[in-house]
């Protein structure tokens, strides 16, 4: 079991006009945990470094600052060789993660053979077929030889899945995995998602701007605001109490056929009013310094 | 043809006559007659004191000069000049004049190019003499041919460098009007000579011989001197044009003859040389690589058929075989111990009779002349193999001598003489890795070299130097450093309804060539407009 | 729900793709749009939401052809037969009467000219008497109502956020005001706070000006929130067409029920679903025949 | 404004970069040019003083003792202050001189074709791309043999034909040389007539490569969103394909504009030369022919630089014309 | 070929042609097998213009005499036993099309060859490494870009001795002038192929950076190094005449601009000697030609955009045509019988 702590993070993009050189800070001392057998969801509008974090997490990025420690059981951190085989990524979009030049197997296969998971073609291909299969991919033999155009966007975000999972990673980065998909199809990869959590003891973090599924299939939430931690609990404390003004906005952006109407009756609210100084963590039930992280505690509401 | 809008210079004009000269590429001013990127001037604005016709054995024509006369030992030239001829600008053209423009040359190396290093001396207005250390007969006819430049103008320029945009001269012709497409001269009214009857003479810039060609085509210039499309039948192709030609280039295989000066390969053997020149059929090659405009050629240098009489009866074939004879090539080789390998080319000592012809890239008549020659040589048992390089690389292989053959003309002198030929490439071969002069053979026969000598000594019209040029004969026909081909003919093609008094055959009266300035400016001033 | 007087009536519409099997992307179908409403439109992605909106416009291109149908504008000046209309009279017809706000409206202005230029010729084309004045006028009033700073007018498309240009398009699309606005996807590729900004102002506008929208997405969530009424489209076929609140109570379409069925609640029970709570098994099981299926 | 800033930093370093080639070249290949050069200046009867050695070991790199970077600075001395070396075919002339007697002939035959070419074939492209899938489309391999053929080719083939055996044209030449040349109307009709030619020439072979890359991108930008919505909102066809379609189609082409003057300066270089067409081609040839390597530089760097320039003129240009480019990067 | 600007919209072209593939109901095709065209009238002419006139210049040199033999009857038409007639100096024209043909297209193909490996090094592996790497290759590029071709490569001819002016140092002059467009184009498309997630996904599996770039981006852009490949071996042909043409050519080679040259010199045209001067200007535009179209062919793929346009070309007719035939015989025409919806398992929803 592997389970993952981010202190600190901060990253710093440089922006180049011209001669003139902005910074933007994407993540803005951002600090996470992730345990196994958890699933923790990243929600916040576009643009506010979830990507950037899950970026980060996968070592497509460096941090400007911070860590990202990756703790095996008995608590010693995975060495960088192994890293790659700890921590694994879901993509955004199911049509452009997979190349589509190679079959189904070769994307299986590849991770399996470069993290030395299978020695022989024989029990390579073997293990392709069983990782197929528990992504509910069935016939496997029939999917592996394919190409992902031949595969419905659900089943390429299965495969994507199995891929994640091939070198043995704990911890699973799920970058809005179902956004891009069709609302018929989201619920049975977010299902089957949950369900491998479950069953490998996995440590998730579901990157998702949709507040209903975040509530649905986390078992944390932190809302992220232009780069800052703004709001963390438990799931049902965040989507059914929000406390910061950026969690109550967006927890009425989310449709509610519940309440038809709600739309036009309430009026808009100035975004640049929000600020995002403040953070309020709902397991210690009070307001912090957002940019500060989960350790000093500033002041109560 | 049916280009009624008129082309490049107006050819209906029938007073003006236009000329290409196959200089390719625009023209830039500079009419120093010393530059060696002069466009013009020579002749036409610029005299010199005596013309000298290359095409025919006769006297110095005079120009400025009225008569010359060396002293008995050839140290010692008299010239007299002309009386009342004037500079364009309205000065007149004194002996000062004269001595000035030699003492410039010889002042100034850079444009000393025949080597002058005598003494001029004005002796009075109309008299110069010229002294030399040694005798100096032979060297006449390349100072005479000096242009003659005013003092007054020139005493304050650098005539390395001055491009004399303006030039004054005493010729026919003044320059009226320049363009780096195009420049014009018009007739000189008051020239000591009358004023020319052919009124502006316009030089066109055209991109090369094609471009001549197409501008013949055209009707566009009166007078250019390169190939044209079907020779033979100019007049019957373009009614309006003649088609002229003079034999003055000697096609030669040059050889890198001698063993003894470091050269290597089968060429240095005599018999090799003797079998490829025996080898050849010049019809053939005639009609395939020159388009029928070569003429034979003497073995003995002496240019065919003007220079016949400097032949003597010892030479028992005056003139090259036009049909090959294999047979004598395989007696030559076979007596010089050579014998025909499996492959049918001859070998000696286990070394195969192949030969590589260095030529030029471009010169596609050389090419084809070269490719002729290999298929014919193959017949008589030799290998011949082409070995196309860049002008450079292939004046370099000359030069030292690091080549087998190389297709290639020589050159005449100033005179009509034979002379200057065995001077240029006959005498004191230099070993390899020297640089040679003109000598790319390295041909070294101290015979010749000797009799070369005594002919410098001698007035041309000293009936001793015959001895000499048998001697010479002898020996160059039998060592053969130089294999001969054909005489390469220079084609003019000039518009005979345009303008009358072209040189002919029975009327040689300068080489036609539009680029051989003197002798261009000559034929200017012998045409007529036809109508 | 307001006077049941129709501005829109389709009948019996069949779209072709004649491709080399033809495909049939709408299906006889028949559609009423009454003034001042607003229409959803769902389905799953492919099931001809689009081609039915372009060929109430005709906007369809080869191969696309209506094989079969009629569609009918009741306006002011009584009714057009849209697909009798010829070069001329469609162009005039079209924004006049009916004006669209397309999928991934982000690329539908002209990335080399300015707004102001852009709204000026629709402006032009069918007002060709309009003064330099009018124009202007016309154009900063429109921007005002969605919500765009009218200085905006001499910008690029490419220096306005994605929700800008939206909301451009929807202001060039009540330009005209016309009785009729297709709203195809308007807000799919944005963020749920801006999306909801652009939805309030559309069901202010249309409140205000009375215009009917038909409003095609795949979330029926928003459409539950926001239409009068809602079809639901299956193959080509408009499977079921209600209500908005007689849907969400009472679906009559498996399909319908099962779409609903998609969608968790956000403040319902945990593991509650919009619908339905559907557990994981048997959603799976339907994904994956939904899936074999296609 | 730093776009702009950007662009002509990026010129600067082009021309550096040119200038910097200019000088290795020589010095990169084997053999001695200055021997050469001088062998062939002494041959012409030139004189070689030491400080002419120098200068053209400078020039061309030699065997020169100094450390190659003085050489370079030098040489970029020489080179600002407009000092190409003295031309050997045409000694004593400067190069600098040598070429500007040609420049205007190329800039004004190779400038006006390219211009007509682009402006056609771009038309034509837009024209043939608005209706794509129609006979139109049966032009394009006419088009593709069109831009495949060698330009001389071409060239001596038109003037056998319009020239030779029809007699529309002159063969060959820039103008009628009995004409000065001036702003007189005499002689440009006559520059007209005897450039047309050449200019065809130059049309015909490229206008193809233009028709074909608007016709491309006239085609995609037809399904872009834009062209739907201006379709929607009733606007004339012909306002779509001028406002819309063909002002975004262009865009491409108006950015290889200034590139394919690069092409077409290469191809104008051989098809001035079958011409006879005082241009710059021709003294390049001339200059290779003659082993004249100072004015083979110049004439090299002469049209390096026009390229650039119309390069920099182009992109300062595009800049105006498509608005997105300012803002990228 | 003068219009180098218009880079292909970057796409996934695979994924779209294999849609494509999939909409006309045939079976979707195997990896490589997507990167092929479709077969189109104009490929086929294409395929045969260079399928041919290679195998001419293959075969060709043995079926036919000695280019160079000599004969005496000098020019002469085309007869029964000179197909081609003969040049001035009687040598077989055919013999010699047939190793000028040879000559071309050695120096074309290898042309191609260097010029995209140049390109892709600088176009691929640049956009690959980004940032510093990056820029550098770029700027490197677009000053190539910008640095006129031919007249560099008539400088640089003109400066090689024409003894190691060999086929190779053309080849390579001429390879080192072209290869900036491509790169720049390669490059546009790795930086769009790079940043797609499938990429990232490889990288997040561990995959060594070469891996990356030759299995997962290389094979992705195989159709734009297809046509760079193709329009280099265009310009190649067209430069390589160009300078043998004005005679700075590779020496002791003999290739179809050598071949022009001697026509030219031997006043092919004035003489009206049509079979000696038009055959190798013919075989360069019909060579030109084929690879020109078999490029259009591989632009559809690269874009698209294009070859849907074409594709449907007879659909949409035949749509307008039904469309236009409904609007005469009035809508009331008989409903078109609707397609069987397929089946659909209700059991699997509640
Ligand atoms: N490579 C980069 N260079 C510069 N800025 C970047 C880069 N990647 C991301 N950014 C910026 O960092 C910020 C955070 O981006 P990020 O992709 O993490 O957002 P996100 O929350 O994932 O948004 P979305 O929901 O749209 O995916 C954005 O402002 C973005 O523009
Ligand atoms: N140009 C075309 N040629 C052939 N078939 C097409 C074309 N455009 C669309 N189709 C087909 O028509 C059907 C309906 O497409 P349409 O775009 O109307 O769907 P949609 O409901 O708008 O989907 P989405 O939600 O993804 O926008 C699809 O099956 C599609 O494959
Ligand atoms: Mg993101
Ligand atoms: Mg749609």
């Amino acid at each position: 079991m592997t389970s993952v702590k981010i202190t600190d993070l901060v990253k710093d993009y440089t922006l180049r006009s011209g001669l003139k050189r902005t910074r933007l800070r994407a993540v803005d001392h951002v600090s996470l945990e992730l345990a196994p057998g958890r699933t923790v969801a990243l929600v916040g509008e576009s643009g506010s470094g979830k990507s950037t974090i899950a970026k980060i997490l996968t070592r497509m990025e460096r941090p400007t600052s911070g860590t990202v420690e990756v703790l095996l059981d008995d608590g010693t951190p995975v060495s960088n060789g192994h890293y790659r085989r700890e921590v694994q990524m879901v993509f955004q979009d199911p049509f452009a993660s997979l190349n589509p030049f190679h079959s189904i197997e070769h994307h299986i296969a590849r991770p399996l053979k470069i993290h030395g998971r299978t020695k022989t073609q024989d029990e390579t291909r073997k293990r392709v077929l069983e990782m197929l299969e528990r992504v509910n991919l069935t016939p496997a033999e029939a999917i592996a030889p394919r190409r992902p155009h031949e595969l419905s966007g659900g089943q390429r975000q299965r495969v994507a899945i199995a891929r994640a999972l091939a070198p043995g990673a704990q911890v699973l980065i799920a970058d809005e995995p179902v956004s891009m998909l069709d609302v018929s199809i989201r619920l049975g990869v977010l299902n089957l998602l949950g369900r491998l959590q479950r069953e490998d003891r996995l440590a998730v973090l579901y990157i998702t701007h949709d507040l209903a599924t975040a509530r649905h299939f986390s078992d944390e939430i932190v809302v992220l605001y232009r780069g800052r931690v703004v709001e963390r609990g438990p799931s049902d404390a965040v989507i059914l109490d929000p406390h910061h003004d950026y969690t109550k906005l967006l927890a009425l952006a989310a449709p509610d056929p519940e309440r038809p109407g709600r739309v036009t009756s309430e009026a808009a609210v100035d975004r640049k009013a929000i600020d995002n100084s403040t953070c309020y963590d709902h397991f210690a039930g009070e307001w912090r310094e957002a940019a500060a992280g989960t350790r000093t505690a500033v002041r109560a509401d | 043809t049916g280009c009624s809008s008129g082309g490049s210079g107006g050819s209906g004009d029938p007073s003006t006559l236009i000329a290409y000269t196959g200089q390719a590429g625009d023209y830039q001013i500079n009419f120093n007659p010393f530059s060696p990127t002069r466009i013009g001037a020579l002749g036409t604005i610029y005299e010199s004191l005596f013309f000298y016709n290359k095409a025919e054995v006769a006297e110095p024509v005079p120009l400025l000069g009225t008569e010359q006369a060396w002293n008995e030992d050839g140290t010692e030239l008299s010239v007299t000049l002309r009386e009342g001829v004037e500079w364009s600008d309205g000065e007149a053209f004194t002996a000062d004049d004269v001595a000035f423009t030699f003492g410039m040359i010889k002042d100034n190396p850079a444009i000393n190019n025949g080597g002058f290093d005598g003494e001029v001396v004005a002796v009075d207005d109309t008299h110069v003499t010229f002294t030399f250390a040694a005798p100096a007969f032979v060297k006449g006819p390349d100072f005479m041919s000096t242009p003659i430049v005013p003092e007054h103008l020139w005493k304050d320029v650098n005539p390395a460098e001055d491009v004399n945009e303006e030039p004054v001269g005493t010729g026919a012709y003044l320059l009226d009007d320049f363009k780096p497409q195009a420049f014009t001269y018009k007739s000189n009214p008051d020239y000591w000579g009358g004023e020319p009857k052919v009124k502006q003479i316009r030089f066109l810039a055209l991109s090369g011989n094609q471009a001549g060609a197409d501008a013949i085509a055209a009707g566009t210039i009166d007078w250019q001197t390169g190939p044209i499309p079907d020779i033979q039948n100019t007049h019957e192709n373009f009614p309006n044009y003649d088609a002229y030609t003079q034999w003055q280039n000697q096609m030669v295989l040059s050889t890198c003859a001698s063993a003894e000066q470091g050269c290597e390969g089968p060429q240095t053997d005599p018999a090799v040389r003797r079998a490829l020149y025996y080898a050849m059929d010049r019809t053939q090659l005639n009609s395939l690589a020159f388009m029928d405009t070569a003429s034979d050629m003497s073995p003995t240098f002496a240019l065919t058929p003007s220079q016949d009489e400097y032949v003597g009866a010892s030479i028992a074939e005056p003139t090259v075989p036009m049909e090959p004879n294999a047979a004598e090539a395989a007696s030559i080789l076979e007596g010089a111990g050579w014998a025909k390998g499996d492959d049918g080319i001859y070998a000696k000592d286990g070394e195969r009779l192949s030969l590589t012809v260095e030529v030029v890239t471009g010169w596609t008549d050389y090419i084809t002349a070269v490719d002729t020659i290999a298929s014919q040589a193959k017949e008589a048992g030799i290998e011949v193999k082409a070995a196309q390089s860049s002008w450079n690389e292939w004046t370099e292989k000359k030069g030292s001598g690091t080549f087998q053959l190389a297709i290639d003309s020589l050159w005449q002198g100033p005179a009509p003489d034979p002379y200057y030929v065995y001077n240029y490439f006959f005498v004191s071969g230099v070993p390899v890795g020297e640089t040679a002069g003109n000598n790319y053979s390295r041909y070294a026969n101290p015979v010749v070299d000797e009799a070369v000598a005594n002919l410098a000594l001698l007035s041309p019209e000293d009936p001793a130097r015959q001895a000499q040029f048998d001697v010479i004969h002898t020996e160059i026909v039998r060592d053969m450093p130089f294999i001969p081909i054909l005489t390469g003919g220079t084609t003019s093609v000039w518009n005979t309804a345009k303008f009358t008094g072209w040189p002919s055959d029975d009327d040689l009266y300068a080489f036609p060539a539009v680029w051989s300035a003197w002798d261009a400016a000559e034929i200017f001033k012998h045409l007529e407009p036809a109508s | 729900m307001k006077t049941a007087e129709p501005v829109l009536t389709v009948e019996d519409l069949t779209v072709v793709y004649e491709t080399e099997e033809p495909i049939t992307a709408v299906k006889n179908a028949d559609l009423t749009l009454h003034r001042g409403e607003i229409l959803g439109l769902a389905g799953e992605s492919g099931c001809g939401k689009t081609t039915l909106a372009y060929a109430v416009n005709r906007l369809h291109r080869p191969p696309a052809r209506i094989a079969s149908g009629r569609i009918t504008f009741h306006g002011d000046e009584g009714d057009i037969d849209i697909l009798a209309l010829e070069d001329a009279g469609l162009r005039a017809f079209r924004w006049e009467r009916l004006s669209m706000v397309f999928q991934g409206a982000m690329n539908a202005l002209n990335p080399v000219t300015t707004v102001r230029a852009q709204l000026k010729d629709t402006l032009l084309a069918h007002r060709p008497r309009m003064s330099r004045k009018e124009i202007r006028d016309r154009s900063e009033d429109v921007l005002t109502r969605v919500g765009v700073d009218p200085r905006r007018l001499a910008s690029y498309p490419h220096e306005l956020s994605g929700g800008m240009r939206q909301r451009v398009m929807i202001a060039m699309a009540m330009l005209l005001e016309p009785q009729i606005m297709i709203m195809d996807e308007p807000t799919t590729a944005l963020d749920v706070v801006v999306q909801r900004d652009i939805l309030r102002e559309i069901v202010r506008l249309r409140d205000e000006l009375d215009f009917a929208v038909i409003f095609i997405t795949h979330d029926l969530p928003l459409l539950l929130e926001i239409s009068d009424r809602i079809a639901v489209m299956l193959e080509g076929e408009i499977v079921e067409l209600e209500a908005a609140d007689r849907l969400y109570r009472d679906a009559r379409h498996p399909y319908t029920r099962k779409l609903l069925g998609s969608f968790p609640s956000l403040s319902g029970e945990r593991g509650a679903f919009i619908r339905t709570g559907i557990d994981e098994t048997s959603a799976d099981e339907t994904t994956e025949t939904a899936e074999e299926r296609a | 404004m730093s776009y702009f800033l950007r662009k002509i930093g990026f010129y600067a370093i082009a021309l550096w970069a040119a200038l910097t080639l200019n000088f290795a070249i020589p010095r990169m290949l084997p053999g001695n040019p200055v021997d050469i050069l001088l062998a062939k200046l002494q041959q012409r009867g030139g004189a070689v003083s030491p400080e002419t050695r120098k200068a053209y070991a400078l020039l061309l790199g030699g065997d020169d003792s100094r450390p190659l970077w003085t050489q370079y600075w030098d040489y970029l001395g020489n080179m600002f202050r407009g000092d190409l070396g003295v031309s050997v075919s045409y000694y004593p002339a400067p190069v600098s001189e040598v070429i500007s007697q040609s420049i205007p002939w190329t800039v004004v035959l190779v400038g006006l074709s390219t211009i007509i070419a682009a402006v056609l074939g771009v038309a034509l492209g837009a024209f043939v791309g608005w209706k794509p899938g129609t006979w139109l489309d049966s032009l394009i391999p006419a088009t593709t043999l069109l831009a495949a053929v060698p330009y001389f080719w071409l060239a001596l083939l038109l003037t056998y034909l319009l020239a030779r055996v029809l007699g529309w044209f002159p063969m060959q030449g820039g103008y009628d040389v009995v004409l000065t040349p001036g702003w007189n109307w005499e002689f440009i009709a006559s520059a007209i007539q005897y450039g047309f030619l050449p200019a065809l020439t130059i049309v015909l072979a490229s206008i193809g490569g233009w028709l074909l890359g608007m016709r491309n991108m006239m085609v995609s930008t037809l399904s872009e969103d834009y062209i739907l919505t201006a379709e929607a909102k009733g606007l004339t066809p012909r306002k779509i394909l001028r406002s819309y379609a063909s002002r975004n189609a262009v865009l491409p082409s108006v950015a290889g504009f200034a590139l394919s003057l690069g092409f077409v300066v290469t191809g104008s270089v051989i098809t001035e030369q079958v011409f006879s067409y005082p241009g710059i081609g021709n003294r390049l040839l001339g200059a290779v022919q003659n082993n004249d390597y100072a004015l083979m530089q110049g004439v090299f760097l002469f049209i390096t630089l026009a390229v650039l320039g119309a390069n920099l003129v182009v992109d300062l240009l595009y800049g105006v014309i498509d608005p997105r480019t300012r803002a990228r990067n | 070929m003068t219009n180098p600007s218009t880079a292909p919209a970057a796409g996934d072209n695979a994924e779209l042609l294999a849609e494509a593939a999939a909409e006309t109901g045939r079976a979707p095709r195997s990896g490589w097998r997507m990167l092929l065209p479709t077969m189109t009238p104009w490929l086929a002419v294409g395929l045969i213009l260079v399928g041919g006139i290679t195998l001419f210049g293959l075969v060709g040199p043995y079926l036919v005499g000695d280019p160079t033999e000599i004969r005496d009857q000098g020019l002469t038409a085309p007869t029964g036993e000179f197909i081609l007639g003969t040049t001035q100096t009687g040598q077989d024209v055919m013999a010699q099309l047939a190793y000028a043909t040879r000559g071309s297209l050695q120096i074309g193909f290898i042309v191609g060859v260097l010029a995209t490996i140049l390109s892709a090094f600088f176009g691929i592996y640049g956009a690959y490494r980004g940032r510093i790497v990056d820029e550098a290759f770029s700027l490197f590029t677009n000053v190539a870009l910008v640095i006129p071709g031919l007249p560099l490569v008539i400088v640089i001819s003109g400066f090689v001795p024409r003894e190691s002016r060999g086929l190779w140092t053309i080849a390579l002059v001429l390879a080192i002038t072209s290869w900036a467009g491509s790169a720049r184009v390669l490059r546009a498309q790795t930086l769009s192929v790079r940043n797609r997630d499938y990429v990232a996904a490889s990288q997040v599996s561990g995959e060594r950076p070469w891996r990356v770039i030759v299995v997962e981006i290389l094979p992705n852009l195989l159709p734009v190094i297809a046509s760079q490949f193709v329009f280099a071996v265009i310009s190649a042909l067209l430069g390589e005449a160009g300078l043998s043409f004005i005679g700075l050519g590779a020496s002791n080679s003999s290739t179809l601009g050598t071949m022009l040259f001697y026509a030219q010199n031997g006043f092919a045209l004035p003489l009206g000697a049509w079979w000696w001067f038009v055959p190798p200007g013919l075989v360069i535009a019909l060579f030109g030609m084929g690879l020109a179209l078999i490029n259009f062919s591989i632009d559809e793929i690269i874009n698209p955009k294009l070859k849907n346009t074409r594709l449907h070309r007879k659909r949409a007719r035949r749509a307008l045509r039904l469309e236009r035939e409904l609007a005469r015989t009035g809508r009331k025409a008989p409903r078109q019988a609707p397609r069987k919806a397929a089946p659909r398992n209700e059991e699997t929803v509640r």
